[in-house]
Formats: C-alpha cells, structure tokens, sequence
C-alpha cells in the first residue's frame, strides 16, 4: 500500500523542496557573520572591533600623575586651556612604558609659530606676532617665554 | 559552525534566523561603557579656530590616515564682501601644516573652517552601502566595517561633505570615526585633545549635563547643508553663509 | 499714437521697435537719484530683535497693506536643544502686536526674526511672471507693475520666502517694495525707521562707505536658503541653523 | 505692358503680406507701452509710479527743526537710537502742516510694555521688566521714567 496513495510525486517535489532549503540555510549560515543584525543590518562586532583600536594619545588626564608641576605651571597660566599633547603629540606609548619611551622635546622654532604667527584669516582678538618684528634677533621663543606659562614675567596674567 | 543535515532539515528559516542572532552576542566593549546612553556629535565654534592644523595632525597620527588623505581638514575661506555664493577656499595639504598667511585684499574676510564627518543621524552614505559595511552605531557614530566593505565606492560619492574616501592600503571606505576607541573609554577625540582653542569639542547629546546643551541654549548654531535632511551632528558656531 | 498707414509700410519691424523705444524716455525718479549707482539689501541682526512688531505696523501704515496681509513679518522660534530641523514657530498677525510670553520651558530656547522680500539678485517670482509685471530695477528692488500684473498669483507660488501675496483689494500680486518711494529720496525705508534697537538696517551694497560693509567683514552673516542660489540681499546676522 | 509679366498675383501676395505687418505694427503699438524694455522686460515707466507713491513716515531727520530740545533730551540719553516715528508713528502729515494736523501722544501704558516686557525669546541683555514686580502700585511709566531719556535721574546714563 502507498501511504499517499497516488500523490508520490508530490511527495517527492517536496522533499527536492526542502533539500533546497536546507542548502540555502547552510549556505547562508556560512556566509552571513553571527553579530550581523544584532544592533541594524550590519555586522554588529564591527562595533567592538573600531572599539578596540589602538590609541596614540594617551589623553590630557594622563600626564599630572608624573608632571604635576609642568600641570600645575600650565594652568595657572594663559596656556591653562591647552591639552600637553597638543604641542608634545601623541604619547601613549610614553605613558605605557615611561622609562623606555622618551618623548622628543618640541621644536620651539617651529611649535610656537604655528598658532601665533600673524595670519589675517585668524580671529583678532588671539594674540599673534609678527616674527621679523616680534624677534628681530632670531631669538629662540623660551629664551624670554617660559612655554608652559608664556607671560609669566610680563606683568600680566602669568 | 556545527550545523548538521538533519538539523537543519527541522528548522524553518524563521528559526533558523532567530536561533543564530541568539548565538550573537554582545560585542567586546569597554568596561561600563553603555551604547544607548550617549548620542555623539561635534561642537566647532568657528570663531576659535586658528587654522595651526593641529587637529589634521593629531588625526593622521592617532588613525594612521595615508599621507594625502584626511578624515578631518582645515579649509581656510576668503569671502569678499557680500560675495557669499563665491568664497575662495583653500586647504593646502587639508591645513595640516598650517596656513601661509595670503597678501592682505581690502574688502575681504578670512577665517578657518575645520571639517570632519558629521556623522549624520540619517547618513546618505550609510543607506547607499549595499552590503552594510557602514552603519551608524546605537551611540550615533557612522562606521566602516572594513572586514565587510566591498571597496565600491558608493559612500564616497554619496556624502554631501566630502568626508569619505577611498584608503588605499586597506582597499576600503574610510572615515572619521570619531576616534570611536577614545570616546567608549572616556577619552576625548584626538582632535579635540589637540585643538589648543578648544574650537572643537566633542559632544554627548544624551548627557544632559554636556556643556554643549547650555552652548545650544544661548548661541545660534547651525549644522551644514540642513536642507539634505541628513541629521548633520556636527553643530556650527560663528559659521558664515559662504561656507557649503 | 499717430502713426499712419503709411509711415507703417516704410518701417521695417526691427526699425519699429528702435523707433519705439526712443519714444520712451527716461522715468520720472526723484531728483538726483541715480538708480545704477545703488544696489539695494537690508542687514537684520537677530541678535537685536526684541518682536515688538514696530516694523509691520509701520509698514502697514506707510504701504496701506491691508489688514491680515504683510510685507513683512516677525516670527518666533522655539528649538528645543539641538533638535533644530524641528523648530515651533508662531507670527500671531504676524508679530504685529507684539508676541504674549510662552510659558518658559527647560532646554527651549526662543528668538524672534523678521522677515520680508529678499529683493533676490535673480528672484524665482520675476522669472515666472508671464508677462513682464514683476521685475528688479537697476538698482536691485523686486516691484510690482500694479498696471500690467494679471492677478495670476504664479509670483506667489514661486516665491521660495513666502514674501508675496494677492491683494484683495487691488486684484495684483503685492510684495515690500523695500519702500521704493523713500530710499529713492534718500530717507530708510518705514520698518527701518521705526525699529527700536536697529535690527533692520536698510543697506546700499555699491555704496562703498555704506556701514554694511564693516559689518559684514567683521561678523559671519548667512542669507535664508543660500541654496536655492536666489541671489538673497537680506543678510542676517546671528541666524540660527532652525530657521527657513 | 504689365511691369511685372507675368509676376503680378506674386506682387498681390506681397502687398496682402505688407498690410499684415503694418496690421501687426499698430496692433503692437497700441498695446506694448512706451517705456517697455527700457530696463529690461517690463514697464520702464512702473519704477516711477511706484517711486511716486506717498509717504506716511517724515523720517528722522524732519523733526529736529522744530523739536531740536527733545530730540537733544533724547539723544543724551539711553533712546538715543530711537527714532520718533518708532513710538509717534507716522507723521508725514504733521510735519507737511504742522498746525493742521498735530499729533495724538502715545499711550504709555501700551507704549513702553511693548518693548520692555519681560519676554523669554528677547536678547537677554535688553532690558525688560516683569510689569507687576516692577510696578506694583499700576503707575504710569511716566510717572517715574522721562519716556525721552528714559534713566535720566536714576543714577545711570541719562
């Protein structure tokens, strides 16, 4: 006796049917990431991947723990607002291994310039030199700034 | 992966689907940090910005972008007049070693620009991706998925701002992201640690405690190209009508 | 009109129409104003706007617009942080009676700008008036040819500002005509005028000692929908990215 | 002899064509106006007619010949950027004959509130009042403030 009787080739389309489906789902299941759609339609571990890049800055919050002078110097003066890394550059390697990893000091000829050379395109009211007039001598900027609090000795705000 | 025949035979796709995001999981994240408690954006107040390029440098060091290439630049505009439509706007090398001083012109005005993805809430480069290698995060941060991509360029030429590109060395999309590393640990971006004005400065948009809601309250601030309806969080200060 | 017959049959058409405009002669124009040595815009400062509605009442009574229309106008915007494409805005008759206190809310924060015609550079609402009625004359003013206009309210709908409408009781289009029969007479324009705190200021963009100048090369200044490319000439200071 | 031979039903459709030009021309004439096209593709003559149009505001710079004390009051103190169409309105008609038409003074209860109440969307550094702690007894502005100079006799700039 047939169990479906005179339906068999039906029986046997569905079963060609649901192979299809099984290799479709284990095509997919190889293809698409676990993570993919967790958060939207793309690979949700892609997050945690960005996430886990390596950092260069180590962060202003870094440095007081050893330099709490130059900090404390810093902010009392006008350069209170900048970050160290600002003018040292990224040191998180420094901070990873102080003793093996020594910053190089800035290039005061070229540091200072960078942000106080005249420049019309500048907002006014920040202060900006004219080097030729400024420094006729050609002197370095820290022969008379001290960098990390620059009026220091002006008798202005130091 | 052990999918066996005879498993996969008694499932139904609808399953199968929901058996594999439960074998997901979360991503690897910094301790505490939560996703759905931030929505991060920008605040650049034009009338800080130096043009010193610090924040293109700082960038590049901290991203390892290829040289000629930039995930932030600093245009420096030159508008005469009520000129606005037709401004001058040079970035030598994206300002990333500053701007020489131009001979002075009577009746022009000159001030920075620094610009960056502006990791728009409805991102075009992120609909036009066709494989989801780009996304906006459930803090608001667009990324690239650089195992995804596909490299074909469609979200380069999809941004409105410029902000993509096509990395050479990783034969993928690239961009901003908002030094994404930095920010899930507590840390600033790289430009803003860099920036010596405090022109830039990250911003949490849920955290109610951000000063960026007290600068909202009282200044006037835009974001750019808002008639493309991307969501720009990137927010302007001091911004003239010159700038696209 | 004496033309006869004969006289007719001689001219060719192109002589017909040299002939003609020499008929036409110069217009009758205040004494000693020169229409091609001025170009006219208006600089609103937001900043000082406190909507008293003194500008729409006194262009109300210098230009007889009729009551519940307006040449100009004054809203009140409220955004709410940064959620600025989404801004309230409300012009109770415009602002012409001033603007009753909203109750306060935390992270709302208000401001009022006026509003009226952009005497745009290359104005949508002159490019689709069929028949020549509305036009900018040589020294930048968009008017209206009450004579000529047909009442087919095209300008109105193509006006990217909303600055035009119909006017019931003369059947034309109507618009600011930046109070054309005063600032041809050297006086500033009725809204000008009765600011308090000079918010409004009339300003002559080919008049090199015009204090607009100054202002624009020490301040960033957008126009409304700078990309519509309308060639805008009111300048806002202190516009806000919420406004349209 | 016909001077055209055989062309003469062409000379025919010449002068049908001449008369449909000269037709063209009155019919132009008549309804194109003189000064159309003399700027551009409109009525020349419509910059005129809408430059002739009656003033209603005089401007400031009228009432000085007659009111030189008040406007000098004004000028010493906090109004001095007003103009005095801002709170008298339009007085072109006074100023055209001054004995005719005299002014209506403006109602300073409604006058001063219009500015200076409290309104949150006003800049904050304009100053404004809150009506009823300021003025708990309902007295008139004037009876304390010259509405000309506004702080004169408060200890401030007058």
């Amino acid at each position: 006796m047939k169990p479906f009787g005179e339906a068999g080739h039906l029986l046997r389309v569905a079963l060609v049917y649901a192979l299809g489906v099984a290799l479709f789902l284990i095509v997919r299941a190889i293809l698409v990431p676990h993570s993919f759609g967790e958060f939207g339609y793309y690979r949700g571990r892609a997050i945690a991947q960005v996430a886990a890049l390596p950092m260069h800055f180590a962060g202003h919050q870094a440095c007081r723990s050893c330099h709490a002078d130059v900090v404390a110097l810093k902010r009392s003066g006008v350069h209170a607002g900048l970050h160290c890394e600002a003018c040292h550059g990224p040191q998180a390697a420094h901070v990873a291994n102080p003793a093996a990893v020594r910053p190089v000091l800035p290039r005061v000829a070229t540091l200072c310039i960078r942000c106080h050379a005249y420049n019309p395109a500048r907002p006014h009211s920040f202060p900006q030199i004219v080097v030729k007039q400024h420094d006729p001598g050609g002197l370095a900027c820290n022969t008379c700034h001290q960098p990390h609090s620059p009026l220091q000795g002006f008798g202005k705000k130091t | 992966m052990n999918i066996t025949r005879r498993h996969l035979l008694l499932l139904f796709p609808a399953a199968a689907m929901s058996w594999e995001s439960l074998q997901a999981g979360a991503p690897e994240q910094a301790p505490n940090y939560q996703m759905y408690k931030h929505w991060w954006g920008m605040l650049l107040d034009i009338s800080k910005c130096i043009g010193c390029g610090n924040c293109v440098r700082a960038c590049a060091a901290e991203n390892n972008v290829p040289e000629g290439y930039f995930r932030t630049w600093v245009e420096r505009y030159r508008v005469r007049d009520e000129d606005m439509p037709y401004p001058q706007v040079d970035s030598p090398d994206g300002g990333m070693h500053g701007f020489p001083a131009l001979p002075a012109e009577p009746g022009v005005k000159e001030f920075f620009v620094p610009k960056m993805c502006n990791h728009c809430a409805d991102s075009p480069c992120t609909q036009v991706c066709p494989v989801g290698a780009t996304f906006i995060t459930p803090d608001g941060v667009v990324l690239v998925d650089k195992e995804y991509c596909l490299g074909c360029r469609y979200c380069v030429q999809a941004c409105p701002y410029g902000c993509r590109f096509f990395n050479p060395s990783t034969r993928t999309a690239d961009k901003c992201t908002l030094c994404y590393h930095r920010i899930t640990k507590g840390l600033t971006t790289a430009c803003c640690e860099a920036c010596p004005t405090g022109a830039r400065q990250l911003a949490d948009l849920k955290n109610p405690n951000d000063p960026i809601h007290a600068f909202m309250r009282t200044h006037s601030v835009q974001v750019l190209k808002p008639y493309l309806a991307t969501g720009a969080k990137d927010f302007y200060y001091d911004l003239d009508g010159a700038v696209r």
